[in-house]
């Protein structure tokens, strides 16, 4: 396990208490992460020592703020183990990632006759941009069917596909139930098919390492803030020949090559898909927050989510009333269950009342909710400052909203 | 635990939510109205028959948590036989209570009003109380 | 004028010096301002005691975070006067907010037979996404011409209108020239034919009083970063019948009223245009930087910039070899000149060496260059921490320039 | 100021600017090669006629700073009767001299070389340089 006590240091928001006094335990990381001081930090000297737009200024502050975020980008680059520096683009977040895909992308490489498959436990950022694109261009929106126990299917995958299948959109690790897909057999099998495949990596990058080279998809996103980086900066991965061919979501400065009356040609990638002033210091804090995750090591921290997420099973198996979703092999550390007759809203007031931070609801996969055939869950998801006692806090907690609900 | 938490899940509002007192489906009815929180899934159907503007008969239908359920029991309970002036009147009183204004709230309104002390919950007790608004507005 | 000394202090970038040991002489406004210690303080405020992700989840800190990013919200609404809280959609900026009009509300409204206008004077934002969206629609994309010294002409704009155009894309003021369009009378008349207008309100905000009802604008757009508050988040006002009405330009979580295997619907305005996470820290410092722009007073601010425009004009028409671009009156604190026979990027350089951040280049108005029938200016844009003493160092640096370059 | 300012824009730099050595259009030219940079809009064309492997006749035309007219100049010049093998030395030497490796570089490229001390000037010396590389690589 990795030292806790030390890790809460670096995070200032565990000296705030919630309205009823009590301190704060943070179960809700797959929403999002809390920072450390690093990346405030970084933020901070950001502004207060480099803001300058970039990629056009020719003074001390642009250059330097150019050269600030440029370096953030071959620290993702290194994260990732990508090859080119350029097949790296700094958006917002997950969802722009995607969006600029399934639209730049899918504008002019989707047609009547073509087919998109999503799964069925994709997050709504990475089934209804497709569902729209195909929309749009008249291509046909397919979903893949899982497991009963809300799992990927790889032989019913190798059948939703067909020879007209040209994108299939799949989670890397399942916001709801923390099922980990395996991503590398899939891309196999899609590219086989000749169907290029969109990673949604949001919960995967703060869970393990990563190897694109390896896992050899197409497209991959993911959101800073969901691994101690800050809200309004994000990454798309591309692959260099896609992203040469694919043409920009949005318009606007930095991103042009020359601009005539009638016609106008862009940069080349990463440039052409960085429309206007982005989030500069927002992308070099990110870069802050892959070292702070460096120096602690993905190997430590998956270990870490994983025996949280075996004891937080453990106990909620033999706590009466609860039922837990999903199954626990293979899985990241997210766990999503519901307390028998009571709403996960319920739940989660009483355990908020607590200091226990969790989400209840859908978690923006209604599709996922109507194959199991529910209408929300409780979820508790793990980070690298949570502990056994928190789990145990959570238990007792569960128990109280029993006697409360009763 | 702040007394809040008790008193907003007390025992009047949660036998209330349990109840099935006009939960029933009624999709022959002259108007369905559609209750849904797009936040939290919440959502229930309001069964309606009108009698020229008294309500002759209503229910609901769907799923929600205990402060979304046992309010729109509430309200369906309420509305039965009444005309729509007087609908109106209620869901002014309704909106008093919420406010923490009314005189006379009647305990089960109190509870309701607590919701408004937990983070996100508001949005529960009035959904019901809303879509039906909503649909006395737009007659 | 403003007390600059009072006002310096307030940013801490004021504190460093560049590579040859000169302190900071920025006039680079009008690519993006510097930020004030309450801007940072309010970042980082953010995310050490508020920070969490916003509008799902019902804990203590989620319900804050959602109340401080709308509170924030009804700030810019506040500024921009405008009656709706609906009307104002947070996004990266103005470039992305002019995509999400052109491609967003391009995409249902713009067919074969429709036209847009566009003047010469945009930046490249406001000019290649309507561009883009022309040649996807069909529709037929027209550039206004300008007067010789590059400012609007109304009987032009009159002219150009036809029972076919459908919009209107004009810069507020020009980022290049500094010139100022008389928008509410443009607007009148592009109403007068049924034609709806888009502001590009990105060098204006931080210049002058705006009251949007007034100027009865159908879009207006602008960055966060231009008027102290920080990079990576912006606004779209639209007006509400006409958000109401248009297509969400991304698709994702939190804009989602249902999802359906086959179809999917949308919530209302503003959420249906701001999918997956926003930038909640840079929109609720960006409510800072208002206040603190409130706190000074914007007829102060508009009063301070013209006063240094009308100094800076003064001394540069009695520079030799200086040639200045425009004209001086109806124009905002930014000024576009040459320095005969020696490039803007060499005098950009020898300003730089001396502290003084200027810009050089066609500031993507690539178009407006071609107008001028030149390749590019360098330009110098005020704020309220530049001083009359700034704009003869400014001046020393020019001959010095000279000299060097002679 | 800094020396390297004086030192960049020193009297040989300059005068190469001014130069109108090789600035001439040669629209008839067998290859026409465009070096554009998008950040500040300079932009040349490099006029070239190729004699088998042997550059028989180069000019260049367009617009630009001192720096990046002075390199283009220096260029043209220098593959004038050039053949590609030595031309691929000529670059090699070039981009010894901007690292700042070359052991005998000459007043001009040194002079270019510190173009790297300001920002954002490198991409203007070596411009032409990197198109005249990509058309070499291209045939
Ligand atoms: C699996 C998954 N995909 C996409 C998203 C969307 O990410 P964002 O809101 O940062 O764009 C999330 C998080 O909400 C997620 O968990
Ligand atoms: C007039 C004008 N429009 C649009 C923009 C683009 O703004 P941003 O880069 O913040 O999207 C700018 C600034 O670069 C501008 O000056």
């Amino acid at each position: 396990m990795l030292d806790v006590s030390l890790i809460r240091k670096q995070f200032p928001i565990f000296s705030t208490v919630n309205d009823a006094g009590k301190p704060l335990v943070y179960l809700d990381n797959a929403a999002t992460t809390q920072k450390p001081w690093v990346v405030l930090e970084s933020l901070s000297n950001y502004y207060r020592t480099l803001n300058a737009n970039i990629h056009r200024g020719i003074y001390d502050l642009a250059d330097k703020s150019t050269k600030a975020y440029e370096q953030s980008r071959g620290k993702v680059a290194q994260f990732l183990k990508v090859e080119h520096l350029e097949e790296i683009i700094f958006c917002r977040g997950t969802t722009e990632a995607i969006n600029m895909v399934a639209h730049g992308w899918g504008m002019d490489h989707l047609n009547p006759g073509d087919e998109v498959l999503v799964t069925a436990m994709e997050h709504h950022a990475n089934f209804v941009p497709w569902q729209v694109a195909c929309e749009y261009s008249g291509a046909k929106f397919k979903v893949l069917p899982l497991n009963s126990d809300g799992s990927l299917n790889l032989e019913s995958l190798k059948e939703a596909l067909t020879p007209h299948t040209r994108m299939l959109a799949v989670t890397h690790i399942s916001n709801t139930l923390g099922c980990i897909n395996p991503i590398q057999e899939i891309v196999k099998i899609a590219h086989n098919n000749g169907t290029l495949v969109m990673v949604d990596g949001a919960q995967s990058v703060s869970f393990q390492e990563l190897n694109l080279q390896d896992l050899d998809c197409d497209f991959f996103a993911f959101s800073g803030h969901k691994i101690f980086g800050p809200m309004g900066v994000g990454v798309l991965y591309g692959k260099r020949e896609l992203l040469q061919e694919m043409s920009p979501y949005q318009q606007g400065g930095s991103m042009i090559y020359q601009v005539g009356e009638q016609k106008t040609t862009y940069k080349a990638p990463p440039h052409r898909f960085e429309a206007g002033t982005p989030p500069v210091a927002d992308a070099v804090a990110l870069g802050t927050a892959l070292d702070f995750v460096n120096g602690i090591g993905l190997a430590s921290i998956k270990d870490h989510h994983i025996q949280l997420r075996n004891y937080a099973w453990e106990r909620l198996t033999t706590t009466d009333h609860v039922q837990l979703l999903g199954s626990p092999n293979q899985s990241a550390g997210i766990i999503s269950f519901n307390v028998e007759n009571i709403h996960a809203h319920d739940v989660a007031t009483i355990l908020g009342e607590a200091g226990i931070a969790v989400r209840a609801g859908h978690h923006c996969t209604q599709p996922l909710m109507d194959h199991l055939g529910i209408s929300g869950t409780v979820r508790v998801s793990f980070s690298i400052y949570n502990d056994f006692n928190e789990v145990d806090q959570l238990i007792d907690a569960l128990v109280t909203t029993r006697k409360i609900m009763a | 635990m702040r007394p809040e938490l008790k008193a907003l899940y007390q025992k009047i509002l949660l036998d209330r939510a349990k109840s099935t007192l006009g939960f029933e489906k009624g999709p022959e009815a002259q108007h369905i109205i559609e209750a849904y929180n797009p936040v939290c899934g919440d959502q229930f159907k309001l069964f309606l028959d009108l009698d020229t503007d008294k309500v002759d008969h209503a229910s609901y239908h769907g799923y929600g948590c205990a402060i979304s359920k046992a309010s729109t029991s509430l309200l369906i309970e309420s509305i039965q036989g009444k005309n729509l002036d007087e609908c109106r009147k209620l869901i002014d009183f309704f909106k008093q209570c919420m406010s923490g204004m009314a005189t006379n709230p009647g305990e089960i309104y109190q509870a309701l009003a607590l919701s408004k002390e937990f983070p996100g919950r508001q949005q529960c007790a009035v959904l019901s109380w809303q879509a039906f608004e909503n649909f006395i507005d737009g007659l």
